[in-house]
């Protein structure tokens, strides 16, 4: 995914002049999971930089750009270190083309690893998705393969909207893909159906798609149909497909690393009950992370959410 | 042996007339004033070539702004506008960097800029929109390069600083005009927006409008440092005091700042010493937080009446100003009539979230005029 | 609830030492709604104090002051000027007794006025309870009335966990209510049914309380017997009742300000169908703000939620 | 005139040596510096009144901080534990600092702290406990008022400055030792807590362990400031640079911070001048964004090597070094062992989050539970 992502940067930086890229370490050293690497070599110093250590004047900075000619692409290091940048994405980031009614675009991409799995210190393994999601005007984005991080990441720039661009650090350089070196786009908002399936829908995204698959498979055995959807978008959440399956399944069960209460999954659920309720045959459930702090290396194996802990709600489900 | 920085002294490209700010140097606490507060001028090297036509030019401006910001205050007093910053004090700050702002040039403003706002051609009609409450009137439809008014203190000098990235990216000729107020130099974005506009050495001319209060709290409660300047020195940038209310000193000091930050040397900070003659806005009440004393003592300085003791003195004034503020006032209260026409349908309020309209708000408006059609019937 | 609010601050500054309030604006003028009015003058300048105006140093300070002995209640001048001190909160205070592994408690308050419906300017009318109670770590509490104000209020300052305390402004002074000049408390965490009801659940908290009344006025009109909820605690969110009361009813409505996607509504839903799933009559609704900016004055009567439009839902629910 | 912050010249209250602040100021780029590289003591002024006990006390703490460095990131190389962040080099500033800092003093670390965190009676145990991604590592059993490892840069400054206030309230003889790094001076806490603590007066010191880098960016991009002592100025802070590498300079420093703080004079800020000879962790290629040549230039100033020089020159140190390391490298392992043989539960996931734990985390809990015995009995 690593390169994928580096390939779309890559034709966006060749193709437009109005690119530039930036972030802690993103520059020289190509970024702390080098997915930036070799840019400023090949499109200079101006174009692809290091930035001092302020996640707040990144983004804030980044906006100024967006407003006067730049398609600004920002590195935030980690998903916990988003947070003091919060204040620009809510107050300003999101509400530029509507607070001047128009008069301003804010084509500018966020850019972050997130989610846990990775052995990593504390707030290097959020799933902050929810946030981003409930503030208005924003976009967030999710990939989960390689392919989709490219056509992705290609849509957000060329997006004239602010985009959250969320990667699962997780499968940075966990999935091989042949990915095509053409530019080619995947459009933001829509979900995708990976596996069709009959008893259940499953809803997942990044990280927890790869998870969801190992699942399937022990699903399939147990004789178990699952329909597997990726949101790819987190907002504007794609409704029709997922009330599509839901009508057809009558079951969901979503799968998040996040922690569970306000966080993606009720947003579903709530969905699923206002567009498909006489269809649900079963009661709902949240595959999420506890309400806690994703823990250290030594604890992260009972928080992250393994393929057998997805199987066994949605035998549970299936079973109800 | 090994040093800290090493920062390569930058050349400094030429520019005019390279003095002010090496003079007054703010950590010595020293203050750019050039007339008095009864219009003397204290050191003619210092007074600015400003023809006579010019300076009136500058007085009405200052004039039709503390007319405009008058009436705004009693619109509000009369329940026709909800709550307005007054810039009653503040004047000359403002007329002085809007005689030198172009229109390809960028304005960052607070919320208390409403001067330089209208040198930058947003008109009074969307003022008094936007304190009206409608978000049209930060459309600007005249104005060039201008933000919308942005109320997150200290967030807009960031914007400021990255639109300086852009015309430096660019090669473009331009100069941004960022502006806080005293207690915005407390937020961390203050530091961070100066910190990048020093490392990226970008076109930006910073101006803190030190009006001696944040709301209730003064400066002397913001921080302890010797004056508000002098936090240029953090960030590497050229920082200069000066009095915010002699219209001279700041033509001069932004002259300078403008001529250096235009030869490409980068940012600069001024801080301009004022005061906030009115309320915070309308729904504050100053007599809880400060004295009728400070505030007679402050008018002394007021930048009005002082260029208009210099005007006199020098014989340049020649105007009736009966006549003149008969004539604003007409043309304020259009503005303001315009404004109070204007509608606001239930689009204004999806419309503007995204480029284009993704299906889940269509569908929250599409319920809400269903609401609003049984709303309707049921009457 | 302004004055209950103060007299609650009162009792505590006047009963505990460590107690201490500070915020911009908070001390020599009591802040920008009064609430600390009086404050100061009667318990001297270092406990009762204007701070320098930045949120994230308000807050960031007051987690060293939780720390070491003291207890403050720090004011955040508005929701939408609690953003600065996001990364604060989410980085150290919901997290320093989790870090430490209960070396340290966070007895800290950080109360803010929050909601629309004054004809404020941008970010004065902002309810950000969502966010906030996807934090792990962190408590939410919101009262509707006065004397709840007062009662939650002390127990949030007695409290040794870390409490996001926000306060309806909409109706700092709208409701008069006699409230005993005692101390007492409120438990944080539960919430409160406010009227029985046999038809259908209505769950609301903070201003919205005030507007579901009267709704519920019409729905008497028109034969529907509502149960009404007063959640009071947005997290550790009170399941229990909400339950108890939805499998009675079998429908539930949920009523808030904030944007819908991703909000409390959600939340409500998942709870309602993962524990009262064969009680629900009626597709769950939620009657909450758009996902848009909380418009200016002239916009905002349209956004503001209508005891009409809650009627109008109420009904819909009902009529399934 | 009216002037700005007219800020009450400050008494200050006595305190000794009262020197040399005054004598090295950062806007002229002052460095204090004792000793040279070869451990000559420059200026015998300068050099603080230190007993040899106390010297070699000082120099064994930095060895065995660099013995206990050395073998932690050989640790995580055979795969027995997950990201580190070496402190080697910049043992002086922290051994210094932890020959003052006393039992009721608190330090707000941030993560590359080790030395001072061994003074402060944190156990090499829990350092490992953390780092091999055990939370119990921050639950420190015999070390008092040390906060917990933290690492959103900067963030930690302002809960020393609030700390501070508590001290101050509280009336209690205690001061704060603070620290960050060159790359967390441009986050906005950074700025804010040094505001903060100027305006409120506290007992903080605070350090910048200027290593020249933040991960690959060199200290030249992240500002423009002639040091980053400067940067206090803005705050109304005393401050001062130091050669980190020099032991005898920084104590000298913190001796006086120390004093000035503690007599009430409130916070002070120290840039110490140092070199990260590690990487920046574990996980991180030095090679890839600085040279050999540089590194090997720094290598010259070594805090330990230069005070080593010193002793032998004076004939202090005469212990043998090997069996020194010896025996550190037995009592380290000891606690490298203790430390692996820490279990985890379940429990430990839930049982912080408050300080009682709330029914919605017990059913999480219980849930798990559930799945697991599930997932046993499918076996
Ligand atoms: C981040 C943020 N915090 C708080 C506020 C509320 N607020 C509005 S104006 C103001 C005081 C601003 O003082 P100053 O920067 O001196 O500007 P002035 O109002 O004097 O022009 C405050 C605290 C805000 N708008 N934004
Ligand atoms: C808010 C935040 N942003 C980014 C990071 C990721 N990060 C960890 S260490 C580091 C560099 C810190 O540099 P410096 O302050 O010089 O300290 P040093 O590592 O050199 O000791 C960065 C960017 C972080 N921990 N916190
Ligand atoms: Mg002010
Ligand atoms: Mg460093």
């Amino acid at each position: 995914m690593v390169q994928a992502i580096n390939n779309a940067l890559d034709i966006m930086l060749e193709e437009d002049k109005s690119v530039v890229i930036y972030g802690e370490d993103a520059g020289k050293e190509g970024g702390v999971f080098r997915v930036t690497e070799g840019l400023q070599k090949k499109y200079g110093e101006e174009r692809v930089f290091d930035s001092p250590l302020a996640e707040s004047a990144i983004v804030g900075a980044g906006l100024g750009m967006a407003l006067s000619g730049l398609r600004p692409v920002v590195e935030l290091q980690f998903d916990g270190f988003t947070y003091p940048a919060f204040n620009q994405i809510i107050s300003n980031v999101s509400r530029m083309h509507n607070r001047s009614r128009g008069m301003y675009n804010v084509p500018m991409v966020i850019r972050f690893p997130y989610g846990g799995g990775i052995n990593a210190l504390e707030h290097h393994s959020e799933s902050p998705e929810a946030l981003y999601a409930h503030i208005p005007g924003l976009k967030v984005v999710i990939p989960s393969t390689p392919h989709d991080a490219k056509g992705l990441l290609i849509s957000a720039i060329e997006s004239d909207d602010p985009i959250v661009f969320m990667e699962p650090k997780r499968i940075y350089r966990a999935i091989k893909q042949e990915v095509s070196d053409e530019k080619f786009s995947i459009p933001i908002g829509k979900a995708k159906v990976l596996t069709e399936g009959t008893d259940v829908t499953v809803v997942a995204f990044g990280a927890m798609i790869r998870e969801c698959q190992k699942a399937i498979v022990m699903a399939k055995e147990a004789g178990i149909s699952v329909e597997l959807i990726d949101l790819r978008t987190i907002y504007p959440i794609d409704k029709e497909t997922i009330i599509e399956s839901v009508k057809k399944t009558g079951r969901i069960v979503i799968v998040a690393e996040a922690p569970e209460s306000f966080g993606v999954g009720g947003e579903l659920i709530a969905i699923a009950n206002e567009e498909a309720f006489l269809y649900l045959e079963a009661p709902p459930r949240r595959v999420m992370g506890f309400d806690t702090i994703v823990p250290l290396a030594k604890g992260e194996p009972m928080y992250m959410i393994s393929p057998d802990r997805i199987f066994y709600e949605i035998e549970g489900t299936v079973k109800f | 042996m090994l040093n800290t920085l090493k920062q390569p002294k930058e050349k400094i490209i030429k520019y005019n007339p390279e003095m002010i700010f090496e003079n007054f140097d703010p950590r010595e606490d020293k203050i750019l004033r050039i007339i008095d507060n009864d219009g003397n001028v204290l050191d003619k090297e210092l007074m600015p070539d400003l023809d006579d036509e010019t300076i009136i030019k500058a007085y009405k401006s200052m004039f039709f702004a503390r007319t405009a910001d008058e009436m705004a205050v009693s619109y509000q007093r009369q329940g026709r506008m909800y709550t307005y910053p007054p810039i009653n004090g503040q004047e000359a700050i403002q007329v002085a960097a809007g005689l030198l702002i172009r229109e390809n040039d960028w304005l960052a403003p607070a919320f208390r800029e409403l001067a330089i706002m209208l040198a930058k051609k947003v008109t009074l009609k969307e003022i008094f929109l936007y304190y009206m409450g409608n978000e049209q009137g930060s459309k600007f439809e005249f104005a060039n390069h201008v933000l919308p008014i942005c109320v997150p203190i200290g967030s807009q000098l960031l914007h400021a600083t990255g639109i300086g990235y852009s015309i430096k990216y660019q090669k473009k000729d331009e100069v941004v005009f960022g502006f806080i107020g005293d207690g915005g130099t407390s937020e961390g974005d203050f530091s961070e927006a100066l910190n990048f506009a020093g490392v990226w050495q970008v076109p930006v001319i910073f101006t803190i409008q030190n009006n001696q209060y944040a709301i209730s709290v003064p400066v002397q409660k913001q921080t302890k440092s010797v004056n508000l300047a002098v936090k240029s020195i953090a960030f590497g940038l050229p920082g200069i005091k000066v009095d915010g209310n002699d219209f001279f000193a700041m033509y001069s000091a932004y002259k300078e700042a403008y001529d250096y930050a235009r030869a490409g040397n980068g940012a600069v900070l001024i801080e301009a010493l004022t005061y906030r003659k009115g309320a915070h806005t309308t729904s504050d009440d100053p007599s809880k937080y400060r004295t009728k004393e400070e505030e007679m003592e402050w008018d002394k300085t007021d930048p009005l009446k002082r260029l208009k003791k210099y005007m006199d003195k020098n014989e340049i004034w020649k105007e009736n100003e009966e006549e003149l503020i008969e004539k604003y006032k007409l043309e304020i209260d259009k503005q303001f009539s315009e404004a109070e026409t204007a509608t606001y349908p239930l689009s204004d309020i999806f419309d503007y979230m995204y480029t284009e309209m993704p299906e889940i708000l269509k569908k929250q408006k599409a319920d809400f005029e269903l609401f609003q059609t049984w709303k309707e019937n049921r009457k």
